[in-house]
């Protein structure tokens, strides 16, 4: 053959034997130690770098574990809720370790001030946003605890988790939701609670965040929680507590044995996802007294209750595993 | 008056992103800050004259000499590599503050038709060492220049509402596109 | 127009409406029931030192300083607490405060009542601070800082200039214009008092050339006072704002974040001035002030001395009832005043006017997009950027803000007056303020 | 999945070697086998362009000579059967709108232009390009004219081209690479 | 993901220009008009499928340190091959692409593809990934190409369609960032309602 | 009972409207309307309307169909670009020609970026350019000026002052001997030459100018430097060689430069937002236009310069921030 090609091979593999050489010993020279793992473990996580961990994005929080897992030969308190059990469970093998288990939360929206429940009362004409209007004044409805309305949750979430509900005026909670706690952080009158997603998606809780004695709470809002303790006397597993006229229900306590719904009086303890009851229970207020309030589905499709339907009761939301 | 010549012409006339079409990766890529802009510019401007060194002194020392004229793009893109490679182990162990500015963008000039393009551009233009070396410095301002303009334009644009279609992507290539057209002005400078 | 003094950056010029500048201030009757939120000051709120079912006179404490920057408050009236609890304050919250039921007007024993003007000043600087502290003094501008406060400058500053503030700008108020013309002599001293306390041998009284009588006025009663001068100003809104009228006045410039005594100046407002005079001269505690009550549509506009506690309905009334057409009621002036949910809030420290809007001028004009005629930085007192402020705040980009000096922003209104495209600029800044300020504070945490 | 090979020196160095090694086998393997073709294509375009330029010949001589500007261009004398039938001249001009301009122009024997074709051009598409004789009939008017008598310059410039519509400097550059041509081969003709 | 995904997906869901925004310049530079916009397509397959299937070939010879050097040796190998065989063979169409032959070189989805996709699956695979890569590629090449030409000069494939005054500006450096951003965005309109 | 608004402060709003500017700078357009039509007349107004009403056609469709968003065509944003389009076309252009520049100057360099006060480039001007680089020939032969009264009879077409004289030193000749082919200052002020529609008459634009500056639509700073800055480079540029170059009155007279200083580069959307910005705006805008007339290949360069200038307003507005309150403490405290 040509020697052209004996010539090229001696000048290419010349000049690739040289420069891998050369690369050797400089990499060897100037080497700077980076432990794998922080690759393997940024691998792992979700990178939507949402910074819900409280890290500033997921190859910090990467960092973090691996240097929290040399050190302390654990990872606690570093959760990375975007991704969940999941994800962490996966970081522990990648480590070496165990990962506690956390039960998966939930966003949950704890006011039911819809435009029939707590009518306008003023106008209000400005920036659509919680943040400026909470500082301006109490809402249109009266209410200086309840939902503005604005959507600052909505603007908060990067999962697509949380709409406005064009009929009720309030945000619903999808089955997107990663309980990232951004929507908590949003919301400046602390409406929105990460909660227990619940067996079955099952949960129950108080759906107001009204202080305000029982009646300047009614004259604002007729499902706010007026503090009557009626729920605090029936529940048989300590879960309820009230403070300054406003129920709390406990959801590691909760046993969703259901009585507090059925004896509140203003139906401000709301019921998820639970199979439909016999029309027996119905309590007057939860279905007569007013008309069937919308029913909550998982999806952000509000489909209100007709009357030819009387089993779906009040806030029922459609099971997604059924 | 000949140097003059090759700056302006590689600045503004035929500039390397707006008229050439080199360099576009990096050029809607890292511009969404002008820092980030910055940054690779000066990265770009470094290692574009550093292979246009090397790569020249390659072609008429060893290439032409022995007939291998063919090889031409292996070598290059082999010298561009371990080029760069080897910046980049340098300047993260010599000057991590300078690879904290400059480093992170290393690995991406290695697929940046920009620095190979003008490699060869400097060979096919018969340039002698010192006219290729002020091409790829002229070339690589060029670059600063339209990627610095640009980020501007998509910091803007950032605080704007672009209409969901055309964000992204599809409103840089437009921006470069009005850019590109005001650019031609310069036609017939030298 | 003469060559007045005036603010270099900025400003606007607003319609001046001053409807009820002739109408002299005329005093409320003592309301049946005394509503008085705990809040009434920039700062804490106070702590009551009274129980339900208490008698009170008037003039007598009822609730004590909450802290540093905190003012104590006086019964307006005399009677009996009806009740501690939650009360309707001017913002519609419902927030802790006392309600008081009338019965008389029995004042306090040590209130002097006389209209006799006391003009020698027989205290130490010490003694002045500690009776404008004890009688609840608060800026009357709409501020409401406790005024003790500016009268005790941190260590290694010092004041060298008082700069009684009667500019008055928004429009429509003519609180500050009455009390100027019927008052005058008790502002002089109230100054007197003030330079006294802060030991300083200059004051200066800047009041705007729209309203000629006051400053003619105010002149001949400084005439024989070599250290007090009235500067008369162009009128320019925001000329009101502490920095704004140093600047008029003295051409000085408060740096960013920092007070006026940085410069060497104190700004007291004439309301403010005279209650000081009141408290020192009379032993007066501040329960009561000048508030208009105005608006296109009122049939009377007037100037009322009203009690603290009296609803702004009882004054609206007074004005021969609001008219049929208001759509929106405000607390103070139209540029800084604050949109009331009804006229069932009562009167506060801080309350400067009442303007009842007529219902076509209450509505804001559709937000249209901007075209960076960049008019709102023009106008911008404090030469800031609010197109851009606002931009970043709405997108939540609030590192961005904070690097703009957002917390500048006195909240003047201008940008979003003069907007063209109609764009709620001041809303999105203050939303910017709030989550910068929030930021920061978390830092230094 | 088998077992990766090793990062350490030996094998990084050795791999690349071969991997280089064997490229340059391949790539010098290709080299010599299309070596020929592409001479004969680069040929083959030239005698196309000649053809083009030039009548009928069957023999070719090319000669290398200077041209005013100190350059050099380079002459094709065309014979057929031992007698000359013209010269194909292959000029440039440097006053393009987008830089060189290559053309291969024919004489006659007494100077006349036979034709001429645009080898390389960068001219603005749609304008300066239409010199090539795809795109107009700019170039036909030069067939035929001997530049002793016919002004090789724009009509604007005093000339007597027609030059084309917007593009006044392409025309111009074109004029000037025929003027050149012609210049050297009237230099050289007698030599 | 069997075989027929792994094809289509480069024409549409991977599109690598219009989706991955990969390979820029070749894209602007060279589709001035259809036949160039095919030819570039083409010789980017060729040397797309060839480096995945010898990438893929050595995959687990190489070490990985030198992974990079190596894939690029590799794809530049092939790269001067094209070059020579469209010098012999298409002098023409090589004349026209000019400099962004050997740039394919630097054409981030070569690299991308051999060592994101050749370099973890078998041959067969990899072949198949090239292969609809490339025409994906090819495929957005001669659109822009037939855009472009056909609002530049009124013709596609060098076939005139349209007579008369047509807009120059597309032939030109701003006609290809243009007409290129308004695809994307067709591109993405369409993506998203089907 | 009424139900009262609750907003933030201000609870007043001046009479400033976007409205209100838009139908401010068509006004001031008026007179080089009238002079234009005077001039060319029936294909001055056939121009104009194509171009305005396209435009208003464009900007609905786009709104209506595509963005789906609020329609804001009258807000006169459309009809000034669509103006200010005619303005910078010759009146003989083909009227799809100027429909296809409406297109790209609204549907492109406009509602691309989403609408008013979106855009980073001069809508009408990138209209311009598209169309001079797309029909190179159509858009620099311009028809000569005859007044109303002969009108309608052939258009004779003939290039504009700069392009005449870049012609003419291309073959060498001077200076003053072209100039005295060409038709004198007073002619250029009336309109008396050759050009777009728009930037004949120097004295209408002015006047348009002086309107819109007496009415606060403008700022002194954008004009004044761009002027300046051409006047004193030709001016240096003239004293070195009276033969060479042109006479900066000259250079301001003609070439669109004053169309493109009253009415192009102060478009506020695309200028810088304070003092300084507008300052440097200028100047960039009258260098570059020198530059590229003198030496480039086009003999007017404003539409270039301003859409350069534009690309960098972004990064003006970054350098130049306004004064802040506070970076001046004013007299010094005399203790």
């Amino acid at each position: 053959m040509d020697n052209i090609i004996i010539i090229a091979i001696i000048a290419l593999g010349g000049l690739g034997l040289i420069s891998a050489v050369i690369l050797y010993f400089i990499a060897s020279k100037f080497k700077v130690f980076e432990d794998p793992k922080i690759d393997e473990v940024e691998e792992a996580l979700p990178s939507a770098n949402c910074g819900a961990c409280s890290f500033p994005g997921c190859r910090s929080f990467a960092e973090a574990t691996v240097k929290s897992a040399k050190e302390n030969k654990n990872i606690e308190g570093l959760f990375c809720p975007v991704g969940g059990n999941d994800v962490m469970q996966k970081v522990g093998e990648l480590l070496g370790l165990d990962v506690e288990v956390q039960d998966p939360m939930i966003a949950v929206i704890k006011c039911n001030g819809t435009f029939n429940n707590s009518p306008a009362k003023i106008k209000y004409e400005g920036a659509s946003s919680c943040a400026f209007a909470h500082a301006l004044f109490t809402g249109e409805g009266g209410c200086q605890y309840g939902c503005l309305g604005h959507g600052d949750c909505v603007d908060a979430c990067d999962f697509d988790a949380i709409h406005m509900s064009p009929e009720t005026g309030l945000p619903v909670v999808n089955d997107k939701c990663t309980a990232c706690g951004a929507c908590v952080e949003a919301c400046p009158r602390d409406i929105i609670e990460l909660r227990k997603k619940g067996p079955k998606y099952r949960r129950i809780f108080v759906s107001c965040v009204n202080k305000e004695k029982g009646g300047p709470a009614k004259k604002n809002c007729s499902v706010a929680c007026i503090g009557c303790g009626k729920c605090e006397k029936v529940c048989n597993f300590d879960a309820i507590t009230i403070t300054s006229f406003l129920a709390y229900i406990d959801f590691k306590k909760c046993t969703l044995c259901r009585k507090c719904v059925e004896v509140c009086p203003t139906d401000a303890i709301w019921e998820v996802n639970f199979k439909p009851r016999k029309p027996k229970p119905l309590t007057p207020e939860g279905s007569v007294a007013r008309k069937p309030a919308p029913v909550r589905k998982n999806d952000d499709l509000l489909v209100t209750a007709t009357e030819e339907k009387p089993e779906i009761i009040s806030k029922t939301e459609d099971n997604p595993n059924a | 008056m000949e140097y003059f010549v090759i700056i302006i012409s590689a600045i503004f006339v035929s500039n390397i992103v707006l008229a050439q079409f080199l360099g576009i990766c990096p050029f809607i890529g890292v511009s969404g800050k002008l820092s980030t802009a910055i940054g690779m510019g000066g990265a770009v401007m470094f290692v574009m004259t550093l292979a246009t060194m090397v790569t020249w002194v390659l072609q008429y020392y060893v290439l032409n000499p022995f007939g291998l004229g063919f090889m031409q793009t292996i070598v290059f893109i082999l010298i561009i590599a371990a080029l760069v490679q080897m910046v980049e182990i340098i300047l993260k162990k010599v000057s991590p503050a300078l690879y904290q500015a400059l480093g992170v963008f290393l690995p991406l000039i290695t697929t940046n038709c920009a620095v190979l393009g003008v490699a060869i551009l400097v060979i096919q233009k018969d340039f002698n060492l010192l006219e290729g070396v002020v091409f790829a410095i002229s070339t690589a301002i060029g670059f600063t220049l339209a990627i610095a303009l640009f980020s501007g334009i998509r910091e803007h644009l950032d605080l704007m509402e672009v209409p969901k279609g055309m964000r992204g992507v599809p409103i840089a290539l437009i921006v470069a596109g009005i850019l590109a057209l005001a650019f031609m002005g310069f036609t017939g400078l030298v | 127009m003469g060559v007045f003094k005036t603010f270099v950056l900025g400003g606007i010029h607003p319609e001046e409406n001053k409807l009820s500048s002739n109408a002299p201030i005329e005093i409320v009757p003592v309301p049946g029931q005394a509503i008085i939120p705990l809040g009434q000051n920039l700062g804490a709120p106070a702590k009551p030192v009274v129980k339900k079912g208490d008698k009170v006179k008037t003039g007598q404490l009822i609730a004590e300083a909450g802290g540093f920057i905190s003012a104590n408050i006086h019964s307006p009236v005399s009677g009996t607490v009806l009740k501690i609890d939650n009360v309707v304050d001017m913002t519609g919250f419902r927030r802790p405060g006392l309600v008081i039921k009338t019965d008389g007007d029995e004042w306090d024993e040590n209130i002097d009542r006389s209209d006799e003007l006391v003009t020698e000043i027989n205290y130490t600087s010490q003694e002045i601070i500690e009776k404008i502290k004890q009688a609840g003094l608060v800026g009357m501008g709409g501020a409401t800082f406790p005024t003790y406060v500016k009268l005790m400058p941190p260590p290694g500053k010092k004041a060298e200039y008082v700069i009684i503030n009667g500019v008055e700008c928004e429009p429509y108020l003519t609180g500050d214009h009455r009390l100027m013309l019927e008052k005058g002599p008790e502002i002089v001293v109230g100054a007197k008092i003030l330079m006294k306390a802060l030991k300083v041998d200059k004051a200066i009284i800047g009041i705007e050339s729209n309203k000629q009588d006051a400053i003619n006025l105010m002149t001949e009663l400084t005439n024989k006072e070599e250290d007090i001068t009235v500067i008369p100003l162009t009128v320019k809104y925001p000329q009101g704002g502490e920095k704004q009228l140093i600047k008029a006045t003295v051409n000085r410039e408060v740096p960013s974040g920092k007070l006026p005594i940085e410069v060497g100046c104190v700004v007291q407002n004439v309301g403010t001035a005279f209650a000081v005079y009141e408290a020192v001269q009379k032993n007066k505690p501040l329960f009561e002030r000048v508030v208009t009550v105005t608006g296109k549509s009122v049939k009377k506009p007037s100037n009322f001395l009203a009690r603290i506690g009296t609803p702004i309905s009882k004054l609206v009334e007074i004005a021969e009832g609001m008219p049929e057409d208001t759509g929106k009621v405000i607390g103070g002036g139209p540029m800084m005043g604050k949109a009331l949910p009804s006229l069932e809030v009562p009167v506060v420290k801080g309350s400067s006017g009442v303007l009842l809007m007529r219902d076509k001028e209450s509505h804001r004009k559709p937000e249209s997009a901007c075209i960076r005629c960049s008019k709102c930085t023009i106008v911008c007192p404090m030469g800031l950027e609010p197109f851009l402020l606002a931009r970043v705040s709405k997108l939540g980009r609030y590192d961005l803000a904070g690097n703009e000096k957002i917390m500048d922003c006195i909240e003047c209104g201008s940008c979003q007056y003069t907007c063209p495209a109609n764009i709620p600029l001041l809303d999105y800044l203050r939303l910017g303020k709030n989550k910068v300020g929030n930021i920061m504070r978390n830092r230094k945490k | 999945m088998a077992s990766k090979t090793e990062s350490n020196f030996k094998n990084m160095v050795l791999t690349l070697f071969l991997v280089t090694g064997i490229a340059a086998l391949a790539l010098g393997g290709v080299y010599s086998l299309t070596k020929e073709p592409i001479a004969i294509a680069r040929q083959k375009k030239l005698e196309a362009a000649i053809k083009a330029v030039l009548p009928d010949f069957d023999t070719i001589v090319k000669k290398k000579v200077p041209d005013p500007d100190g350059d050099s261009l380079i002459l094709y004398n065309a014979e057929k059967g031992g007698s000359p039938t013209g010269v194909a001249v292959k000029t440039y001009s440097n006053k393009g709108f987008g830089g060189t301009i290559d053309i291969m122009v024919g004489f006659t024997e007494d100077g006349t232009i036979t034709n001429t074709t645009v080898l390389s051009q960068k001219e603005t598409p749609g304008l300066g390009d239409k010199m090539k004789k795809s795109k107009s009939n700019f170039s036909e008017q030069f067939i035929g004219k001997d530049p002793a008598n016919f002004k090789l310059k724009v009509k604007k410039d005093g000339g007597d081209v027609d030059a084309i519509t917007a593009a006044t400097i392409s025309s111009r550059a074109f004029c000037d690479a025929l003027q050149r041509a012609y210049d050297t081969y009237k230099e050289n003709q007698d030599k | 993901m069997n075989q027929l995904q792994n094809f289509t997906k480069g024409f549409v869901k991977e599109n690598p220009v219009f989706v991955l925004v990969l390979g820029m310049c070749p894209t602007l530079g060279v589709t001035s008009t259809a036949i160039n916009g095919l030819g570039m397509g083409l010789a980017t397959t060729f040397v797309l499928v060839m480096s995945n299937i010898v990438v893929s070939i050595v995959r687990n010879v190489i070490p990985d340190k030198v992974r990079i050097p190596a894939f690029i040796v590799i794809i530049a190998s092939f790269v001067t091959i094209v070059e020579l065989l469209m010098q012999a063979y298409t002098p023409a169409l090589f004349e026209s692409l000019g400099i962004f032959i050997p740039l394919i070189v630097v054409n981030c989805i070569v690299l991308g593809r051999a060592e994101a996709f050749a370099s973890k699956n078998p041959v067969g695979s990899s072949l198949i990934d090239g292969l609809g890569m490339g025409l994906g590629f090819a495929f957005a090449l001669t659109l822009l190409g037939s855009v472009r030409e056909l609002l530049g000069s009124g013709a596609i494939f060098g076939l005139n369609l349209i007579k008369g005054d047509l807009m120059l500006v597309f032939v030109l450096a701003p006609g290809a960032f243009i007409a290129l951003g308004y695809l994307i965005a067709i591109m993405n309109r369409l993506s998203k309602t089907s | 009972m009424t139900m009262f608004t609750i907003a933030g402060s201000p609870h007043i709003h001046g009479d400033n409207s976007t409205k209100k500017i838009m139908y401010g700078v068509v006004i001031a357009m008026i007179p080089a309307m009238l002079v234009s039509i005077y001039y060319f007349g029936f294909n001055a107004v056939r121009v104009l309307l194509l171009a305005t009403v396209s435009s208003l056609f464009f900007e609905w469709v786009i709104q209506k169909y595509l963005i789906k968003g609020p329609l804001t065509i009258t807000d006169g944003s459309a009809l000034v670009t669509g103006v200010l389009l005619a303005f910078n076309v010759p009146t003989n252009l083909p009227g799809w020609m100027v429909v296809i520049g409406a297109l790209v100057a609204i549907g492109m360099a406009k509602m691309s970026f989403g609408g008013l006060g979106k855009n980073v480039f001069n809508p009408a001007l990138v209209a311009r350019v598209f169309l001079l680089i797309s029909f190179p020939v159509q858009m620099t032969s311009w028809p000569k000026p005859i007044s109303i009264t002969k009108s309608f009879v052939d258009v004779i077409t003939g290039p504009t002052p700069l392009g005449f004289i870049k012609e003419g030193l291309g073959t060498g000749k001077t200076v003053s001997q072209l100039q005295a082919e060409l038709p004198g200052y007073f002619d250029y002020l009336i309109g008396r030459m050759g050009g777009s529609m728009g930037e004949v008459s120097a004295a209408a634009l002015i006047l348009g100018g002086i309107y819109m500056l007496w009415h606060k639509i403008i700022t002194w700073e954008i004009p004044v430097s761009i002027l300046v800055t051409v006047f004193t480079f030709s001016g240096i540029m003239w004293l070195i060689n009276p033969k060479m170059y042109v006479d900066p009155v000259f250079e301001l007279l003609t070439g669109g430069l004053l169309l493109g200083a009253f009415f192009m580069a102060t478009d506020m959307v695309t200028s810088p937002m304070t003092r300084g910005g507008q300052l440097l705006f200028g100047f960039g805008i009258g260098l570059i236009t020198i530059l590229i007339r003198i030496w480039g290949a086009f003999p007017e360069g404003v539409s270039f310069a301003i859409l350069l200038m534009n690309a960098a307003v972004p990064l003006i507005n970054r350098g130049f921030k306004p004064r802040r309150f506070g970076t001046n403490p004013g007299v010094v405290m005399n203790n």
